[in-house]
């Protein structure tokens, strides 16, 4: 399986992505500048973390504007497992692949730390590998992570069983209904706060991130057998 | 040349947490007669002398400038007469 | 203001505008003897940023020469960017710390910020790959608003700017006393890696060669940074202030990767960030260094106000810019190298081989001055020392043991003293994790990161216990370089070389030149026994409030390798069953200690002693022993003493507790601030390996499973009770909860 | 009840790495009539009935609400009848 890390100017999560793949998962992947029109060489495309533009103005709001939108969306239409993190969630919603919209942590400051997370829904692309209703720990490392919707919005999102992360505990940003991760309609685009590519080598601590890239994996293997 | 100022402001319903905070501020200040605060973006641009120069701004605002999921916006346009 | 107006030679001469540039009159003397002539406006105010302390270390460099600077690893010490340290497999550390005082003191988010930024500049300078920053801070306390505001807006402007660019802030220390209130410290420490074929000077060789502008544009921000950081600070200093330097992490991280790559190519000669006295000094230098010299064209220098003077654009402190030399004929790769970046890289001028440093605007020679006279120089200052009449009292006072009736009160106060607090607040708002190399986390001893690809780790500290200092600078430096080295010793590593953050007051008063003396024999003595040259550092003087000095506060930013990743230790205790030990008897110390603030308010007496040959031995001993794997945990014993630092090692730990037994006179047993200790736990199946690498440890107790501390007396008396859940929240509260009290 | 409305911008002079990038994106949207982009703060304060409000705001503006040392600022008072 062959992934895209998404390089933005002002990215810097792209090489804990990468090495998540590589190292981690043992899988192919490569960087990908955010002026590259075709993602049709990849299976997946992996929206890193960062300061996309500075994040100025309004996180993710400028790389919107990206080149490489247009074949990310294209990607999206294909139904190709779509990951967005911290940053690439922003950008997700600025750019209305995810619906919602991203505000000011509540307490008004970066934080970084591990949460736990709980998993809400595990029967998607992304969460096959954990359990239903498993507390995972991943760490968080955000400024604007008070994710926002409108009532309508929400219902939608339960209903349709959009929601696979929620924050257990402590909420640490002051997002809407502990929301920490959210998928498309369609199940193959997911935007989380939370960074899975840290928490894949227990020499730093956790490896519970890992699962989530295990799980696109096997999405991907079964789908590979049955269409092959 | 135009001078464009944009302000943005929150949605009604949006919570503020900014704006709470200052609010808090100000009340720890003694300031307690401010009742809410609401904080926003003012933006001023400069642009050349365009056609339709209404229109520009309102799909530059709506594109990029605000996310019109959270977020109101109102504009000026004046016309600047450099020498 | 435009050229036109600028007062002329015979104006800057008669009215002596020199001196409010900062230069005296000897200096101006000095600068007409070199050049023959009257220097032009420009000229002034290239001497004036040139010959400040800032750039060219005049009162200091007396000083600085003692320090050892030599060693088996050091690839390059001070006098670039950064200093370089050989880690084995070709590949280097490369690290230096840099103040950024009084412009925190200023505008403190951004004054944080661009500290920050220029000193991840110098790192990647030398093509290192930055992967670390570290701080230090200093700030009054935590009972006046303005303190607050400075302290959340530093920590925000160093959050800010390190987690935009994506290098990981993992570590540092902050201190909480008056003698901050109006002054505080900031410094900033950045650490890269770098492989030894891609070690870059800043250097300008090669006649001929282009000399090239990249990154952000120059404005009038900043003038006279270099002369203001090297002036005290009064109340009026916030009227005149400099315009404000505000940081663009989002460009320096552009700026940053365009240059590592830049650095690959062949066609890079020499490179230099633009940092204090911005173009002025970055050129000048660049050219001395390589006996060259050069002539910049200033019409060609990216602008981003209009109508800057040639003063204006050699003065400006603008952030995020590089001077690049680079070989003729090459310099299209280069603009298309940085417009991949979105960024621009501009010809501005051309190496010369008559050692004048030329500017020309609007094509007319605007200064003509030898490259040396700017670069090497500046005159050498030897100040009048003499010891202050404080020392000799304070050396005279009796010991004296605070009393305490309360053990288990006390050390809950300690706890929730700011400066032994929980740093948490502080670190959680840094990205620690970026870059997934984060071994150790900040929370213990030093902060511990993984070479990705080899087995190896960093470890990397900060510290100076400015008290101890301000009794006996002399003592103080020598524990200042020995508290780093016991930090990076505990966390597994072997202690390499260290970067110095010298701050203190105004150097022309004979007793705080008599504290830079004796601190900086005192840091050479540690780094001579402990074998940690000194690689580099930078000089903070005039550090003062209305005439009153700070605290001498020389910084020791320290680097240690970390053999094998299997060797990294931290602090916490692991196991129900662990046995503890103490490495290092104890005294009754308490001159700068916490105790002594909580008691008498103050500090007074004399500094805890230190041996350096004990200290030496025991940090050997302790460090075989670790890599022997026989250690479960290791902390040393600094602020708040014995009690402070076993609850330390049982802070964050889920449901351990530990039960020990300590000898001799009781307060000091629990609070005395001697020097040389460590507690540390030990599997009992590595009982005896542990015994036999470290002779003198003293079995005092176990880990349990209780979640109390318990420290019992020679009669087996309690003297310390207590939930470690209760400690556990004080500690970590007593930051937020000061931040959150109205005062 | 006065609703105040603040406008605060950068001085002359200050980079402002926001309206740079904004600017940027603009252009690269082919919006290139813009010259140039600044970015500041847009508040709004509802205030109850005060003696000597004009006196209040400018204090408030000047301990809180902006950062004299980078920031100028200028406010509009509206008194608002409410019913
Ligand atoms: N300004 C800071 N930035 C980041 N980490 C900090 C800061 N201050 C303290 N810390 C972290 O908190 C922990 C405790 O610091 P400190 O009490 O100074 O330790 P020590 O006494 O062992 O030097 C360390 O891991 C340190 O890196
Ligand atoms: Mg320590």
């Amino acid at each position: 399986m062959k992934f895209a890390v998404v390089v933005f100017p002002g990215s810097n999560c792209d090489i804990d992505m990468f090495h998540a793949v590589q190292d981690g998962l043992g899988e192919e992947v490569e960087y990908v500048s955010h002026t590259t029109t075709d993602l049709t060489g990849y299976d997946a495309i992996l929206l890193p973390g960062g300061f996309s533009y500075g994040d100025y103005l309004r996180t993710g709001a400028i790389a919107q504007f990206s080149p490489i939108m247009a074949a990310v969306k294209e990607a999206v239409e294909q139904g190709k497992p779509i990951l967005g993190v911290c940053n690439g969630f922003q950008i997700l919603l600025e750019s209305g692949i995810l619906p919602g919209a991203m505000k000011r942590n509540e307490h008004l400051k970066f934080l970084c730390q591990n949460v736990q997370l709980k998993v809400v829904n595990n029967e998607s692309m992304f969460t096959s590998r954990y359990e239903k209703e498993e507390i995972i720990t991943i760490p968080i490392a955000h400024g604007e992570g008070n994710y926002d919707c409108d009532q309508e919005t929400l219902d939608q999102l339960k209903k349709n069983n959009q929601i696979l992360f929620q924050y257990e505990g402590v909420n640490p940003n002051g997002s809407k209904e502990n929301i920490a991760g959210i998928m498309n309609k369609s199940g193959n685009v997911l935007g989380m706060m939370p960074h899975p590519e840290r928490a894949v080598d227990s020499l730093l601590g956790c490896a519970d991130g890992l699962r989530l890239f295990q799980s696109i994996l096997t999405y991907w293997r079964e789908k590979h057998v049955i269409t092959s | 040349m135009y001078k464009v100022k944009v302000f943005v402001t929150l949605k009604n319903g949006v919570l503020d947490p900014q704006g709470k905070a200052v609010k808090g501020a100000l009340h720890s200040m003694e300031y307690t007669a401010v009742h809410d605060v609401r904080i926003g973006k003012y933006m001023e641009l400069e642009i050349e002398q365009l056609d339709n120069i209404e229109k520009t701004v309102e799909e530059m605002c709506h594109r990029l400038l605000t996310n019109p999921v959270m977020e109101d916006y109102r504009y000026e346009v004046e016309e600047v007469i450099t020498p | 203001m435009s050229l036109l107006l600028e007062p002329n030679t015979t104006k800057i001469k008669e009215e002596k505008l020199y001196r409010e540039m900062g230069l005296s009159d000897e200096e101006f003397s000095k600068i007409e003897e070199l050049l023959g002539r009257v220097p032009n406006y420009t000229e002034t105010g290239l001497f004036s940023v040139m010959w400040s302390e800032h750039c060219s270390y005049k009162t200091s460099k007396p000083i600085l020469k003692k320090f050892p600077t030599k060693g088996d690893r050091v690839l390059q010490g001070p006098g670039e960017g950064a200093g370089i340290v050989d880690i084995n497999d070709g590949q280097a550390v490369v690290f230096k710390i840099e103040s950024h005082n009084h412009p925190s003191a200023i505008e403190p988010y951004q004054g944080a910020a661009t500290g920050v930024g220029g000193i991840i500049r110098d790192v990647f300078s030398m093509g290192a790959r930055p992967i670390a920053l570290l701080n230090s801070l200093r700030f009054g306390k935590l009972d006046n608003p303005r303190v607050k505001y400075l302290f959340e807006e530093v920590v925000a402007g160093i959050a800010g700017y390190g987690n935009c660019i994506g290098i990981p802030t993992v570590g540092g220390e902050i201190q909480f006393d008056d003698c901050y209130k109006g002054n505080p410290l900031v410094n900033a420490m950045c650490v890269g890696l770098i492989n030894h074929e891609d070690i870059q000077k800043g250097q300008a060789k090669g006649i001929g060669n282009t000399v090239m502008y990249v990154g952000a544009s120059t404005g009038r921000d900043g003038i006279h940074g270099a002369t203001f950081a090297s002036d005290e600070l009064t109340d009026v200093s916030d009227e005149d202030r400099p315009a404000v330097q505000v940081g663009d992490p989002f460009m320096e991280k552009l700026l940053m990767e365009a240059c590592l790559e830049l650095i690959k190519s062949d066609a890079l000669v020499g490179i230099q960030d633009m940092g204090a006295a911005g173009l002025t000094s970055s050129a000048s230098e660049m050219a001395s260094k390589a006996g060259t010299g050069i002539e910049l064209n200033l019409d060609e220098v990216p602008q981003r106000e209009l109508n800057m003077t040639p003063y204006e654009m050699m003065l400006s402190e603008s952030q995020e810019r590089m001077l690049v030399v680079i070989k003729k004929g090459r310099e299209q790769e280069v603009v298309d190298l940085f417009k991949n970046y979105d960024l621009e890289a501009k010809s501005v001028g051309v190496v010369t081989d008559n050692q004048r440093f030329r500017l020309f605007h609007k094509g007319e020679v605007v200064a003509d001055v030898p490259v040396d006279a700017l670069a090497e120089d500046a005159p050498v200052y030897y100040m009048p020392s003499k010891e202050p009449a404080y020392f000799k009292e304070m050396q005279e006072l009796e010991i004296a043991i605070p009393q305490v009736s309360n053990y288990n009160e006390m050390l809950l106060k300690l706890l929730t003293q700011p400066t032994i607090a929980s740093k948490e607040w502080v670190y959680n708002q840094y990205d620690y994790m970026i870059r997934t190399n984060t071994v150790v986390a900040p929370g213990s001893d030093a902060a511990v990161l993984r070479i990705r690809g080899t087995n190896k780790a960093l470890a990397m500290t900060t510290d100076c216990n400015s008290r101890y200092l301000y009794l006996d600078p002399e003592t103080g430096g020598k524990i200042a370089v020995a508290e780093a080295a016991r930090n990076i010793v505990c966390s597994g590593g072997e202690p390499l070389a260290i970067t110095d953050g010298i701050n203190f007051g105004n150097p022309e008063k004979p007793e705080i030149f008599w504290q830079l003396e004796k601190a900086t024999d005192g840091m050479s003595e540690a780094c001579e026994r402990l074998q940690t040259p000194v690689i580099g550092g930078n000089v903070s003087l005039y550090n003062e409030t209305n005439g009153k000095a700070i605290y001498p506060t020389p910084i020791v930013g320290m680097v240690g390798l970390v053999h094998d990743v299997e060797h990294i230790t931290t602090q916490s205790f692991k196991d129900v069953g662990d046995l503890i030990y103490v490495i290092g008897e104890t005294k009754p110390e308490f001159g700068g200690s916490e105790l002594q603030q909580i008691v008498d308010g103050d500090y007074s007496g004399k500094a805890p002693t230190i041996d350096l040959q004990v200290e030496a031995k025991r940090q050997k001993q302790l460090l075989e022993a670790i890599q022997a794997n026989a250690v479960a945990s290791a902390h040393d014993l600094s602020e708040g003493g014995f009690a402070v630092a076993l609850a330390e090692c049982l802070m964050g730990t889920s449901s351990l507790g530990a039960y020990v037994q300590v000898t001799g006179e009781e307060v000091s047993a629990l609070f005395s601030e001697t020097q040389s200790r460590f507690v540390v736990s030990v599997s009992p199946n590595k009982k005896e390996a542990f015994e036999q690498k470290v002779k003198e440890a003293i079995c005092i107790g176990h880990v349990t499973n209780n979640g109390l501390i318990t420290i019992i007396n020679e009669n087996g008396n309690p003297l310390v009770e207590m939930n470690v859940s209760e400690m556990n929240k004080a500690w970590k509260g007593a930051i937020p909860c000061l931040l959150k009290s109205e005062a």
